[in-house]
């Protein structure tokens, strides 16, 4: 029993905010956004994404970062989805201009709920970096990270049914210029799919026919639910750090009531999420390496649910926490001098990317009352 | 509690809406522009059309262009004029502010070079109250006021320092702007107390010495501006209210400034519920009975402000001082709106989460609501300090 | 256009609480709640509610408030809903020990939806204070204020349906202990009224025949949120008195900002109850006074919505003021000793009688899309 | 990341369930009795049966009587313990406070004539740390502490004052207390800061000086008592850890407050929304969607609770100090458990309102979590200034 990260998980978390911190700063990510917002001259550079940084994009494919939970039969590094939400979260935490989110949910789709075919066609593709994808519900309730008409798409049901995958070129995705600027989002105007109907030419079944969707699905959300950790922390050491230093009246603005217990709620936030979150995570890690057949089933069992309270944690703490540190930046905090409005930003789109609080509370709301309370089991099978 | 109109101020209301329904969005009006600077020109062409039916400064009195319009009346007029959906005059700072300032403390001169050119637009006003290090804390204004010559009490004020949040600077003829002017020669008085030593000028902008600079907003929109003063001229003739009073001649500048407000306000607050509620009925969220429960909470929240506003306005008329509505309308009227365009994301969906939709401008613009004119923080002070008498935080 | 009461509707406000002020102190309270709880000794006094101040009961009678607004030709003073929520709001206030809310609301609901002969049976004996009464909803979410059984009881349906009048004895009412001591409660445990059904011997529908209802009960929870005005404003100023003289940490607690922010946020809450709960007690007024078709059409359905808006602001302020009230006094809002209680269990009966904040948001909800905009109109008929 | 019990954790489990199944509230413990005496009676001789089984101390040293369990297995036993329904022993202010305080500042003598009677309850302890004036400010603690004989180091202490929320004291032999001794002679040093000069002893509540008088709760039970104290008698021998060491040694003690039970408490949290959730689906209220997205939220909350518990436990056992999970706990578990019980009131209807249920005594009952064990406001500034490290407010 630790609930905490490893040693080795920590290692990777270090040196993924190590890179990030040097590589995707705020002064970089203002760079890519101005690129993008500059007029066109000539032809527009059809390689490059707009709003993404294209070199950390690379270097993160280098690295194996897209193909950290895929397995290593299929080119990837065979972690666990702990190791691949601690990368996630720094991510997060950088709000890194790269199409990284969209690649790694879709990766996480195909390999849970993918045919033997769909997972050898796509994900060495995925692991390699050089295809992106993303991952959405139908019903378009929001602009999909990484959604480009050159990506791999994966649309689920938000009700657990049949979930369909596209090809790159299914002219699927709709360009959409998404409140955040900061990496390419597209819209998927699928209102539903109906399991009666034939599929876009490029278009195929997860799973090859149309079954229940589910295991892949909740482990991308969890994954979102990470990166939004991510952000909500950034917010508050931003938010921390500026209280401490701007005055009013005559003291630090912390040292306000007022202030200090924002904050408080802040940090409250985004502890909740993280447990909910790494909870979660381990689950999925448990359930994928669990051999005994009861334990199996009742990871299965648990995992929706662990992955739908992280979900709903993440996305309240996401909206409540930039909006609180917009707040308490006071008028600062409202202009697009102060970098807070990144992660504003970010957290709304992560927000209701994969279902909102209220999806996923329906969710839990549904299934707690046939799941018995989680209760902590061996690490080797039991002697009794 | 009589909640009807008299014959009189129906007949105000009809006259109005009947010119609003010529003139207005239903009218000639024509559609807002998408550039900035357009966008301006559209709404003092607005102001002047306005001013020519009469209705720019209907709280104005008659003999300075005004209407002479009872606190019902200016009610309805700012009521029907959300309603209509037309925009608010571009001087907004002038008619509501500047003008009633003018009013109460300018001397004779200064009214007849000043007021005649507000209602009209051909004169704009920008205000200069916030600097960078005194967000809402007026003792701090740190701008600097001295005289151009020590020992000539007529010679001009060179003024330096930084203000923000001024929105319209671009455009202004004048600035209202609050400087420091210690004991009164440009000196510091030891031991004077920091609001004391304030003084209240119009700056004209229409000088080299003020650089105005525009301060983008999280929409991406460069809404305010930062104003950078160094030795701005002001003659002594355009001190206002007499220098030393500057902290008494703003407070009432910034009492006026929510009264009218309120009610166009609350209108807009409820119109822009009735858009949303219109796309939940289209697209069918309106059947969750969650989204429909937080969707009755906004109602019940609209419908308390108007009712506010209303009974802010009757606690005037009948015992001459506002109630504490004027902070709970602030601090209600912005929760409220950031309520309301967060839901409109589970309502609309994507179109709600994109950089050129309404409803995704709504959405970054409206966390303004709890800092702009005063953070709910400082709104809840002022309720608990002033309204409820608790004691003075140390 | 005048939001506050006339002098005249000042005047009895004010008279009520002069009165109030001397004779429904909580020391008075106490002496009955004492006497309640005491071991009996000797035969019970039957003539007597447990919890009740019948002094002040009787006292409240002769003067004509059980009455005020029961039309003068069935025994009442024939004034308004505005007058009977500026007294009930000073009894709220007082958290006054009589069965007051009971008989007030019964005489509303049988005025505005009984036949001539029901209005003529009861109203005169409910105006003079013989006779208590007391409304409620089937579902038995509550214990009643004033059901006994002796009392004449109004069954309402939350959704709209037929409601049932019953006489006293009829044995429908069962005694309870509500947490609310202080006036007594009764269960009123019918499910739902059936239209096909035949009614307990005793009982006779609303109106003579099963009909749609909502008009009185409307009337009635406005009065019950003016109750809650009462009770809530009353916790406001108990808070702000104490929060001034209560120290700590050598200066008073009402100085800290979280002390502040707490008793603002009371105050807005306080103001939002108070302005919706007068508007709907002056659209009813409106109501009964409209000569002009349309503008009763107007008014008829302006009502259900102002209604339901004053008693969803009134229980979520019940509930989250008196709350904010015992934490703002600390340790001592926690005891007995402290009086604060007495406002929050009032508060809490009252927060779920007629239908809670949820039901009435629900209400909202269903009907704000049908009808336009409320606005003033004319004292007089407009001339076009 | 490891979410599973070791083999031994899970036999220590095993064995405690064994033994709850046979010793608890599904074996030979029976019902709780209504009255007060009866209940603390029950509550002692659950007390004694943990101890003969050798579960009443597993967090203290085997030496002591305890059973050496470690971190994660103390962890357990509480979780086992509110799993199992059965109450918390008696004298869980001796076990959790008092013996653990006595351990770590107690010299021999003290420890061999008080810790061997902790376990058994055959005597319990109360706790005399707050004051009428004095809620969450041990700075401002007034009850004096001073020599029979000033001239005399050896003679005993006599105490005067008064101390509130002492449960159990009607019952309790000893009363762990914090009295100002200021100069350790009985006098007041001037200057001394108000948090120094205070002293840590142990009182014999049997003795005429101490007079405790039931508190009634807003529930109509008498939880608590007030203690007042009139020249009570301790002699110097039970001071612990030193003249003028009081807050450092209180503060001891509160820290150990919190860690064992947080797992008992999420439990019984649990156990609750379990009940509710059965009574919703049996009723049918599950099935309106405004409340299951309510009572998901509840599930939610409680399984962050869950986890923050065993967050908090890996924070020690790694780096050997408490994360922040400790304020942070407290307050999400006062509030979910408020959040609860209310909506217990939407759920059940009636009988949640009514004085002699237990939804109704629990509704009532949660308003002191708030308050009780440090108010929700002040684990707040706990968190915005330790853990977060803002500047402390002026």
């Amino acid at each position: 029993m630790r609930f905490d990260l490893s040693e080795d998980q920590q290692e990777i978390q270090r040196a993924a905010r190590d890179l990030l911190g040097g590589r995707a700063t705020f002064a970089q990510l203002r760079t890519v956004v101005a690129e993008k917002d500059a007029e066109p001259t000539g032809m527009p550079d059809l390689s490059r994404t707009p709003g993404e940084d294209a070199a950390l994009t690379a270097e993160l494919a280098e690295l194996g970062w897209t193909g950290i939970a895929i397995p290593e039969e299929h080119g990837g590094q065979g972690l666990g989805l702990v190791e691949l939400c601690a990368i996630t979260e720094e991510l997060g935490y950088a709000v890194a201009a790269v199409p990284y989110l969209g690649t790694v949910t879709a990766a996480l789709v195909v390999q849970h709920e993918g045919t033997e075919d769909q997972r050898g066609d796509w994900l060495p593709h995925l692991a390699s970096g050089q295809l992106r994808g993303a991952t959405t519900y139908t019903g378009d309730r929001v602009p999909v990270p990484g959604a480009t008409d050159a990506a791999l798409l994966l649309v689920g049901d938000p009700h657990g049914g049949p979930a369909a995958l596209y090809a790159p070129g299914a002219g699927i995705a709709e360009d959409a210029e998404a409140v955040d600027p900061t990496r390419g989002h597209g819209r998927i105007p699928i209102p539903e799919l109906d399991p009666e109907e034939e599929l876009n030419p490029r278009g195929e079944w997860l799973g090859g026919t149309p079954t229940p969707s589910g295991a892949g699905f909740d482990r991308a959300a969890v994954v979102v639910a990470a990166e939004l950790v991510g952000v909500v922390q950034r917010a508050l050491d931003m938010t921390v750090a500026y209280v401490k230093e701007r005055r009013q009246f005559g003291v630090p603005v912390g040292s306000f009531q007022a202030v200090q217990h924002g904050a408080a709620q802040m940090l409250r936030d985004v502890a909740m999420a993280r447990v909910l979150t790494y909870n979660a995570a381990w689950t999925a890690d448990a359930l994928s390496a669990a051999e005994d057949e009861g334990e199996r089933a009742r990871l299965a069992a648990e995992l929706p649910v662990a992955a739908a309270m992280a979900k709903a944690a993440a996305s309240d703490a996401g909206r409540t926490v930039t909006a609180a540190a917009v707040q308490l930046h006071g008028g600062i905090g409202f202009t697009w001098e102060a970098d807070v409005h990144w992660l504003l930003k970010r957290a709304q789109v992560d927000a209701a990317l994969l279902g909102g609080a209220g999806h996923h509370r329906r969710r839990i709301a549904t299934r707690t009352s046939s799941v018995p309370v989680p209760e902590p089991t061996a690490d080797e099978p039991a002697t009794d | 509690m009589d909640l009807t109109f008299t014959p009189e101020q129906l007949a105000f209301r009809d006259e109005l809406r009947a010119w609003l329904a010529e003139h207005g969005p239903a009218g000639s009006l024509g559609e807002e522009p998408d550039d900035e600077d357009e966008s301006w020109e559209w709404r003092r062409e607005w102001q002047r059309t306005l001013s020519e039916g009469g209705w720019a400064g209907v709280h104005w009195p008659k003999e300075v262009g005004g209407r002479g319009a009872s606190l019902t009346e200016t009610a309805i007029f700012f009521e029907e004029l959300g309603r209509s959906g037309s925009p608010l005059p571009a001087d907004v700072l002038g008619i509501l502010l500047a003008g009633p300032t003018l009013m109460s403390w300018g001397d004779d001169a200064q009214q007849e070079r000043l007021l005649p050119t507000i209602l009209s637009a051909d004169e704009t006003w920008c205000q200069g109250f916030s600097e960078p290090d005194a967000g809402s804390d007026f003792a701090a204004v740190k701008t600097r006021a001295v005289k151009a010559d020590p020992d000539d009490p007529d010679s001009d004020w060179l003024i330096t320092g930084q203000k923000v949040w001024t929105s319209g600077a671009q455009y202004a003829k004048w600035c209202m702007l609050v400087a420091r002017t210690g004991d009164g020669r440009g000196g510091q008085e030891p031991g004077a107390k920091k609001h004391q030593g304030l003084t209240y000028f119009v700056l004209d902008m229409e000088q080299e010495e003020v650089d105005v600079r525009p301060l983008v907003q999280i929409t991406g929109s460069p809404e305010f501006n930062e104003l950078f003063l160094t030795d701005a001229r002001v003659p002594q003739s355009m001190v206002v209210g007499g220098v030393g009073n500057g902290w008494k001649v703003a407070l009432t500048t910034l009492m006026n400034e929510r009264a009218g407000l309120a009610f166009f306000l609350q209108v807009r607050l409820r119109q822009a519920l009735d858009r949303l509620v219109a796309v939940a009925q289209e697209n069918g969220s309106s059947e969750d009975p969650v989204i429909s429960d937080r969707l009755a909470d906004l109602h019940l929240r609209t419908e308390a402000l108007r009712l506010m506003a209303w009974k802010g306005l009757t606690a005037i008329e009948q015992y001459g001082q506002p109630g504490p509505e004027g902070s709970l309308t602030k601090w209600l009227w912005s929760e409220t709106n950031q309520l309301l365009v967060q839901l409109a994301v589970d309502v609309v969906g994507a179109e709600a989460l994109t950089a050129d939709s309404r409803w995704g401008y709504e959405l970054l613009r409206a966390r303004g609501n709890s800092i702009e004119g005063g953070t709910t923080e400082i709104q809840k002070t002022i309720i608990a300090e002033r309204v409820l008498g608790l004691p003075r935080a140390s």
